[in-house]
């Protein structure tokens, strides 16, 4: 495989680093302050293109920034699997750069430099984590987004946002400090590096017993990803304003985290390894168990966030599952779930922000008839909604079929019916809202004209209508994304 | 050995009852005479320089201070049932006893008392004995390697003695608030100083004439005596140290007889201000000149000064008088900052 | 004649900070502000003289430096290898830029009278400290010990309130307790050795490794030294001593005198003893490891209970010195080059986060932390000093607080003790605990109610504070960033402690 | 038994006399006692010191002119000494000095009562903070 050395992937980084200069230097003047934000975000997705011709054509790129301590590098490394994570961020950023300026301005939120540095350091720390090239420059922008997150958690300062917070940063500090870094620290004594090579480094350097532990506190240690028991923090999170968890709690931070526990499972790990001490099929049963649950939880939610955050713990689940599964076609299932889910659940989101931004509703049992109020949102709703369940058509059909293949070639049919009864579950959570939209009528004395496209609500509304379009396209092009997955599979499983 | 172990003995009871006295001023008596003792024994066993520098500083100068202090506190060691409580005796004897039996270990395989050939005696001693005097010129071994081989631990003992002054005068020498305190621990209160006494009677007291008058006549002889003991420190027991504190008892001895205002008419605080740093500059100064004669800090041959006998006697000296100054400077400040009476 | 001087720098380095300090009473007797200018001139050469020692050593390797050219061990010699050229650096960086900042902190806080005075005990203060680093015999290290304690205790007893006098003594006394218990140790040595020089004891204990003296002489060092640094269970000087003093000496006590201390821990288990005595005589290392290990819990369990940020700093120290004093105990280069890179963490980190709270104080007078609300936006960039210090405590990655903890970690697999890498990563996560607290108070919480708010006149620190605090701060990232300078450093020292 | 103590009787007095002094230090609560304890610990400890020293038909090491054949004591220690009881009256005086400002500010030299003072203050301050 060719390599390329370039600092590209250090400028896709940096980019929004140093927009944050700008945006705090741009306090006093908003228009100026969201410009800088849009921009950076188009040209960190321009800088991220620009790489994707180079990694189609098979090469890699890598670039080794410094060297901390011995053994322990900055580098980063982009391949075909790191365009995956890196192409969703950086392709939403932007949508959610103008989504954030009708929310954030509609409802005249506090500290919104603020907001704005946070949330291009969190993109900084995201592209970071695609794009590093071994275990330690991982776990820095692993660290580095639970820090900048956390004042966009904590947003609104209330007792409730703090109290949250707190135990949002608790969860994934302390998980990441306590797990992950010993096992990374295990890792490197017992493999020598911490490089991520396809494959694996770990097989053969220590006892099977060494292996299994160093593979429960990976797992435990990536509570990003949401599995649980390490789920807690997730819902909770959902205190923050909805850009943060359209983009950050639904793709990006998330999204980090299975992207973190794929790229262990095949380049630490390695498919054979885990497939000799039957590890794969443990976190199968484990990623199910968290699908089940979280579902049947989320069908309890009166509140729209929290279902959606639910939803979203059960869809973690279900890239975890995949690559757990360690058959090529569900490994590409896997992959592809992670651009699926981003660009559905970012509808989703989107929607509840901009309901909640244009008529202050947030629970479920008042939207009796908003899809009279606002018929493009909901029907955005409607082809997100319908992409998570898998209706042919939309996106997730796609990986689920994908995903289902993958579990009959592995021999484990029970997973296809834990990919039925999910789908049934998903059904059952998310209908129910559609039915209320767009057959219930409204409750009395609310004016069914409420102005959708009108002021800063517009700008909430534009880019959902932009996501669910993508979710729809996502269908269509899914071939050429294949292509991109199928490199992946074909570095990790030598070529089968 | 009788002698010896009865003053061991002596020195053990008085340890004891100095600790258990509930009358301070008593139990600093008795510490007193621990000191002295324990003078007596280092005489005995040979070591007359140690045996003299306890005599000066521990019984002497050490007492002086307990007993300013004392005056401006308080006499009695009160029991006090509070709440809070430290530290219970029983836990501190046990640890005592616990410290007292590791040490009792060790001395199973130390050599035993007055041995010869003990490795203590036979591997750095040897050449100090032998060529000591030959290498430095000064008879007083102690004070060869006080001044010439150890001359480094010797300047970090006057900064030291510096350290000390310097930390009194930043804890005591200020003008803040101060609070008038009653006595209640069933001694009588002294209200004022022992040693101040004397500029607040205005009618004579009985016996003071005495005072004045030997104080007055022995205080030339004790400045003498003081300078004799720090020049004469490369030829016989005594020096910077002990003279120090000599030259320092003189001043004291006059405050006692006509009083601090008297005393600090005579020798200003700023006075001994610079007193206290001039030793150890001097002390440093030397080291450096040596520096700019291309030898090392202290390598007092490279100075040129004739031939390396007289270098090291000239530069003996000069550290001895450094040292002295100091010690007298601070030994002096050490007093008059704890003696001196309370601001009303 | 310059090179004569630089000849001699390996005793200069000491000795400059004791001439200023002798001068210092003279020239600032009227005018406290000459006194500043003396030390901070003297500081700064003292620094860089300490920082050619280090290039020397590093390059050339060890330099001894006779005095008065009598050869060791009839005379006292100085003694630089990897670690007391570290160290030594540290101290006189951290002396030096700690009196940048004493400037406006001793004017706030110090009687104006008093205030000459206390630059000379600083100076002494420094002074015995680099002297107890640099010196290769050890009864003069116990003389130049002494120095810099006496000279602290005063430091600490000027502090504004009378718990501070208490605190003072309380320290005396357990200083006093730990220097006896040196000398003991330092008499049976002499007693069963007949010598003083650090490297000729190394010679000659080996061979009577077996006698009780020396058994019972190791016993009192390290008790001694134990106290000193202030391991569990002996560090109940420390809290009360560094939350009363006055802020600068709270800063240089908790920066670098237990460093100092454990430095002369280090020195004396494996230069004078040897990594041998350790590991087939006394079995000691048990003891430090469970010590160590309950320290770095309850230091941090204590500092959570603390609503007074400097009590809360002094307990999160107790926790750090056992991070230290875990490494000394792993017996492997991986973890000695941990715990001296922890040295130099803490130093760095504790000044850092002494120097914000001196600010705080200087400003608004406030050190209860729930008094904190609302700093975030008075005084931003001591804050993010702050914030970058407690970072570096917690041991995030890029910080220097990292390097240390990960080769800890990595030392302890090495030692095949894996149980106690939890125990590492929990007091990280305890130091989580306490630090955000203090930063949810100073950048989200809201006052509840707007007049009892006690920052309401607080402003940006004065730049000569203020600078020093972020050259600190900084140096936390850079030397967690570039960390192969100092790891180099410590692991050569480690290299050669242990005698590989 | 007899004899271990016969020969090393002088070392054994030196560690009584330190434990004394040890146990006024820790366990004495008036502040002066503290101070009387710690003098006689450190001069226990010289003792010890000059007991190592003293060596059996010896003299005292200032060397005689012209005289051969002297046996001469271990001048080191002494030295030592010397620097030590320098180092002893420095904090004798520290400590006596703070003993005098503690005095001032809490009219106790007994240290539970200081500690008791000390912690009603801290009480009170909290109950004025309303915490």
């Amino acid at each position: 495989m060719e390599i390329i050395e370039s600092t590209k992937p250090i400028y896709a980084i940096l980019i929004s680093f140093f927009a944050t200069f700008l945006i705090a230097f741009a306090a006093r003047s908003p228009n100026l302050r969201e410009s800088w934000t849009v921009i950076a975000a188009l040209i960190k997705f321009g800088i991220v293109m620009s790489m994707l011709p180079i990694i189609l054509a098979g090469k890699t790129i890598e670039y080794n920034l410094l060297t901390v301590m011995p053994g322990l590098d900055i580098a980063f490394r982009v391949d075909a699997f790191s365009m995956f994570f890196a192409i969703t961020a950086s392709t939403l950023w932007i949508v959610t750069a103008f989504y954030c300026i009708g929310y954030m301005r509609s409802l005249k939120e506090k500290h919104q430099t603020r907001f704005y540095m946070c949330f291009a350091l969190s993109l900084s720390a995201a592209l970071g984590i695609a794009f590093s090239a071994n275990l330690f420059t991982m776990f820095i922008f692993y660290e580095m987004l639970t820090l900048v997150t956390y004042p966009l958690v904590i947003h609104s300062q209330t007792a409730e946002a703090v109290k949250k917070a707190r135990r949002y940063l608790v969860y994934l500090l302390g998980t990441s400090i306590v797990f992950q870094l010993t096992a990374i620290v295990a890792t490197f004594y017992f493999a020598g590096t911490l490089e991520f090579i396809p494959g694996g480094i770990l097989a053969g350097t220590a006892s099977d017993m060494v292996i299994v532990v160093i593979f429960i506190l990976f797992i435990a240690g990536i509570a990003k990803a949401g599995i649980m028991p390490f789920h807690v923090w997730l819902p909770e999170a959902m205190v923050a304003p909805t850009p943060v968890s359209a983009l950050l709690h639904a793709v990006a931070v998330v999204k980090a985290g299975v992207f973190i526990v794929i790229k262990i499972l095949l380049y630490v790990f390695g498919v054979d390894l885990l497939a000799e001490l039957g590890l794969g099929l443990a976190l199968a049963f484990v990623a199910s168990f968290t699908i089940i649950a979280a579902s049947v939880i989320a069908l309890q939610k009166d509140n729209l966030k929290a279902r959606l955050a639910y939803s979203t713990v059960g869809q973690l689940s279900y890239v975890v599952l995949a690559v757990s599964l360690l058959t090529p076609a569900a490994i590409a299932a896997s992959l592809m779930h992670i651009m699926v889910h981003a660009s559905s659940k970012i509808t989703l989101f989107f929607t509840a922000g901009a309901i909640y931004a244009a008529t202050k509703k947030k629970k479920i049992s008042e939207l009796d008839g908003i899809g009279k109020q606002m018929p493009l949102t909901m029907i955005a709703f409607t082809v997100g909604a319908l992409s998570l369940i898998g209706v042919p058509l939309f996106a997730g059909f796609i990986t689920k079929w994908y995903m289902a293949t993958g579990a009959i070639e592995a021999g484990h049919l029970i997973f296809v019916g834990v990919i039925i009864i999910s789908s049934m579950l998903n059904a059952a959570y998310f209908l129910p809202i559609v039915r209320a939209a767009f057959f219930k009528p409204l409750p009395e004395g609310e004016h069914p004209k409420v102005k959708e496209l009108s002021g800063y609500t517009a700008f909430t509304v534009v880019p959902l209508l932009i996501t669910a379009v993508m979710v729809v396209a996502l269908f269509f092009v899914a071939p050429w994304v294949m292509v991109l997955a199928q490199l992946v599979v074909a570095s990790v499983i030598g070529g089968s | 050995m009788i002698m010896d172990i009865a003053l061991l003995l002596l020195v053990v009871i008085c340890a004891i009852v100095a600790i258990q006295m509930k009358d301070l001023l008593s139990a600093v008596i008795v510490l007193t005479v621990y000191s002295l003792l324990m003078a007596v024994i280092w005489f005995v066993m040979d070591a007359p320089d140690v045996a003299l520098t306890e005599a000066a500083i521990g019984a002497g100068i050490t007492t002086i201070l307990f007993i300013a202090v004392l005056s401006r506190t308080r006499r009695g060691e009160t029991e006090h049932n509070t709440k809070v409580r430290r530290f219970s005796p029983r836990a501190g004897l046990l640890i005592v006893v616990a410290f007292g039996a590791m040490l009792a270990v060790g001395t199973v395989d130390m050599p035993d008392f007055g041995d010869p050939h003990a490795p203590a005696h036979t591997h750095l001693a040897e050449r100090f004995v032998e060529m000591g005097y030959q290498e430095t010129a000064s008879p007083n071994l102690v004070t060869a390697i006080l001044i010439c081989y150890r001359g480094v631990d010797t300047l970090g003992e006057v900064i030291v003695v510096l350290t000390a002054g310097m930390g009194v005068i930043l804890l005591l020498r200020t003008t803040s608030r101060r609070k008038q305190l009653t006595n209640n621990d069933g001694y009588k209160p002294i209200m004022c100083s022992y040693y101040d006494r004397a500029d607040k009677t205005t009618k004579v007291v009985k016996g003071e004439i005495i005072r004045k008058v030997v104080a007055r006549l022995s205080i030339p002889f004790i400045q003498i005596f003081g300078l004799f003991v720090i020049a004469h420190g490369k030829v016989s027991p005594g020096g910077g140290f002990q003279g120090g504190v000599i030259l320092a008892t003189s001043i004291i001895l006059f405050t006692m007889a006509f009083g601090m205002e008297a005393s600090r008419k005579r020798l200003a605080q700023w006075k001994t201000d610079v007193l206290n740093v001039t030793g150890a500059l001097v002390f440093l100064a030397l080291g450096l000149v040596c520096i700019l004669f291309g030898g090392k800090f202290l390598e007092y041959t490279v100075l040129p000064l004739g031939c390396d006998m007289w270098t090291n006697k000239i530069a003996i000296t000069v550290a001895e008088f450094a040292i002295g100054i100091t010690v007298a400077g601070i030994m002096i400040t050490l007093f008059i900052e704890t003696a001196k009476r309370d601001d009303k | 004649m310059i090179a004569n001087i630089i000849e001699n720098i390996p005793g200069l380095v000491v000795l400059i900070v004791i001439i200023a300090a002798s001068l210092i009473p003279l020239v600032g007797k009227s005018r406290p502000v000459l006194a500043w200018g003396i030390a901070v001139i003297a500081a700064f050469l003292s620094f860089i003289m300490s920082l050619y020692i280090l290039n020397v050593v590093m390059t050339t390797g060890k330099i001894r430096y006779w005095f008065g050219n009598w050869e060791p061990p009839w005379g006292i010699e100085y003694v630089f290898d990897p670690l007391s050229a570290f160290v030594l650096t540290l101290v006189s960086f951290v002396g030096f830029i700690v009196l940048v900042y004493a400037k406006k902190s001793l004017e706030a806080e110090i009687d104006p009278e008093r205030i000459t005075y206390f630059y000379a005990l600083y100076m002494l203060f420094i002074g015995g400290l680099m002297g107890v680093v640099a010196t290769g015999d050890i009864f003069n290290l116990y003389v130049f010990l002494e120095i810099a304690a006496i000279a602290g205790y005063a430091l600490i007893a000027v502090g504004r309130r009378r718990e501070a006098l208490m605190a003072s003594f309380t320290y005396l006394i357990l200083g006093t307790i730990a220097a006896a218990f040196i000398l003991i140790g330092i008499g049976y040595l002499y007693m069963a050795t007949g010598t003083l020089n650090i490297i000729d004891l190394a010679v000659i204990l080996p061979e009577i490794y077996q006698s009780k003296v020396v058994l019972i002489a190791f016993a009192f060092f390290t008790v001694g030294l134990s106290i000193k640094i202030a391991l569990f269970p002996l560090h109940n000087w420390l809290p009360n001593a560094y939350t009363y003093a006055p802020s600068v000496t709270s800063i240089v006590m908790a920066a670098i005198a237990t460093k100092v201390g454990a430095y002369v821990l280090i020195r004396v288990m494996f230069t004078v003893f040897g990594p041998e005595f350790e590991l087939t005589v006394v079995h000691v290392t048990e003891v430090f490891l469970v010590l160590s290990v309950v320290a770095m819990i309850i230091g941090s369990v204590l500092a959570i209970a603390q609503t007074d940020i400097k009590k809360m700093l002094a307990y999160s120290s107790i926790a750090q010195v056992g991070y230290i004093t875990l490494g000394i105990a792993l017996m492997n280069v991986t973890g000695l080059t941990g715990s001296i890179m922890h040295i130099l963490n803490h130093a760095i980190m504790k000044a850092c986060l002494f120097m914000v709270v001196g600010a705080i104080v200087y400003r608004t007078g406030i050190t209860h932390i729930h008094d904190f609300v609302g700093l975030g936006k008075k005084m931003p960039y001591t804050m993010a000093a702050f914030t970058i210090g407690a970072l570096s405590m917690i041991g995030m990655p890029l910080t220097v607080g990292f390097v240390g903890k990960w080769y800890l970690t990595l030392g302890s697999l090495e030692a095949g003790m894996w149980y106690i890498i939890p125990v590492i990563l929990v007091s990280s996560l305890l130091a989580v605990g306490y630090l955000w607290r203090l930063l949810d108070n100073i950048y989200f919480k809201q006052p509840e109610n707007a007049s009892e708010l006690k920052t309401v006149k607080a402003k940006e620190a004065p730049l000569a504070m203020l600078i020093p605090t972020c050259v600190l701060a900084l140096l936390c990232i850079v030397l967690g960033t570039f960390a192969y300078l100092p790891i180099s450093i410590a692991e050569e020292a480690a290299k050669v402690l242990l005698r590989y | 038994m007899m004899e271990f103590i016969l020969g090393k009787y002088n070392y054994l007095v030196c560690i009584l006399l330190m434990m004394i002094g040890f146990y006024a230090m820790i366990a004495k609560e008036n502040l002066v006692k503290k101070v009387i304890g710690l003098n006689i610990f450190q001069t226990a400890i010289f003792l010890f010191y000059i007991s190592v020293s003293y060596m059996e038909g010896a003299t005292a090491p200032v060397v005689w002119q012209g005289q051969e054949g002297v046996l001469y004591g271990n001048p080191l220690p002494h030295v030592l000494i010397l620097t030590a009881i320098v180092v002893g009256i420095s904090m004798t005086a520290l400590a006596l000095g703070l003993i005098i400002k503690i005095y001032q500010e809490y009219g106790s030299i007994e240290e539970n009562r200081i500690l008791e003072l000390n912690q009603l203050e801290e009480e009170q301050n909290l109950k004025r903070a309303g915490r």
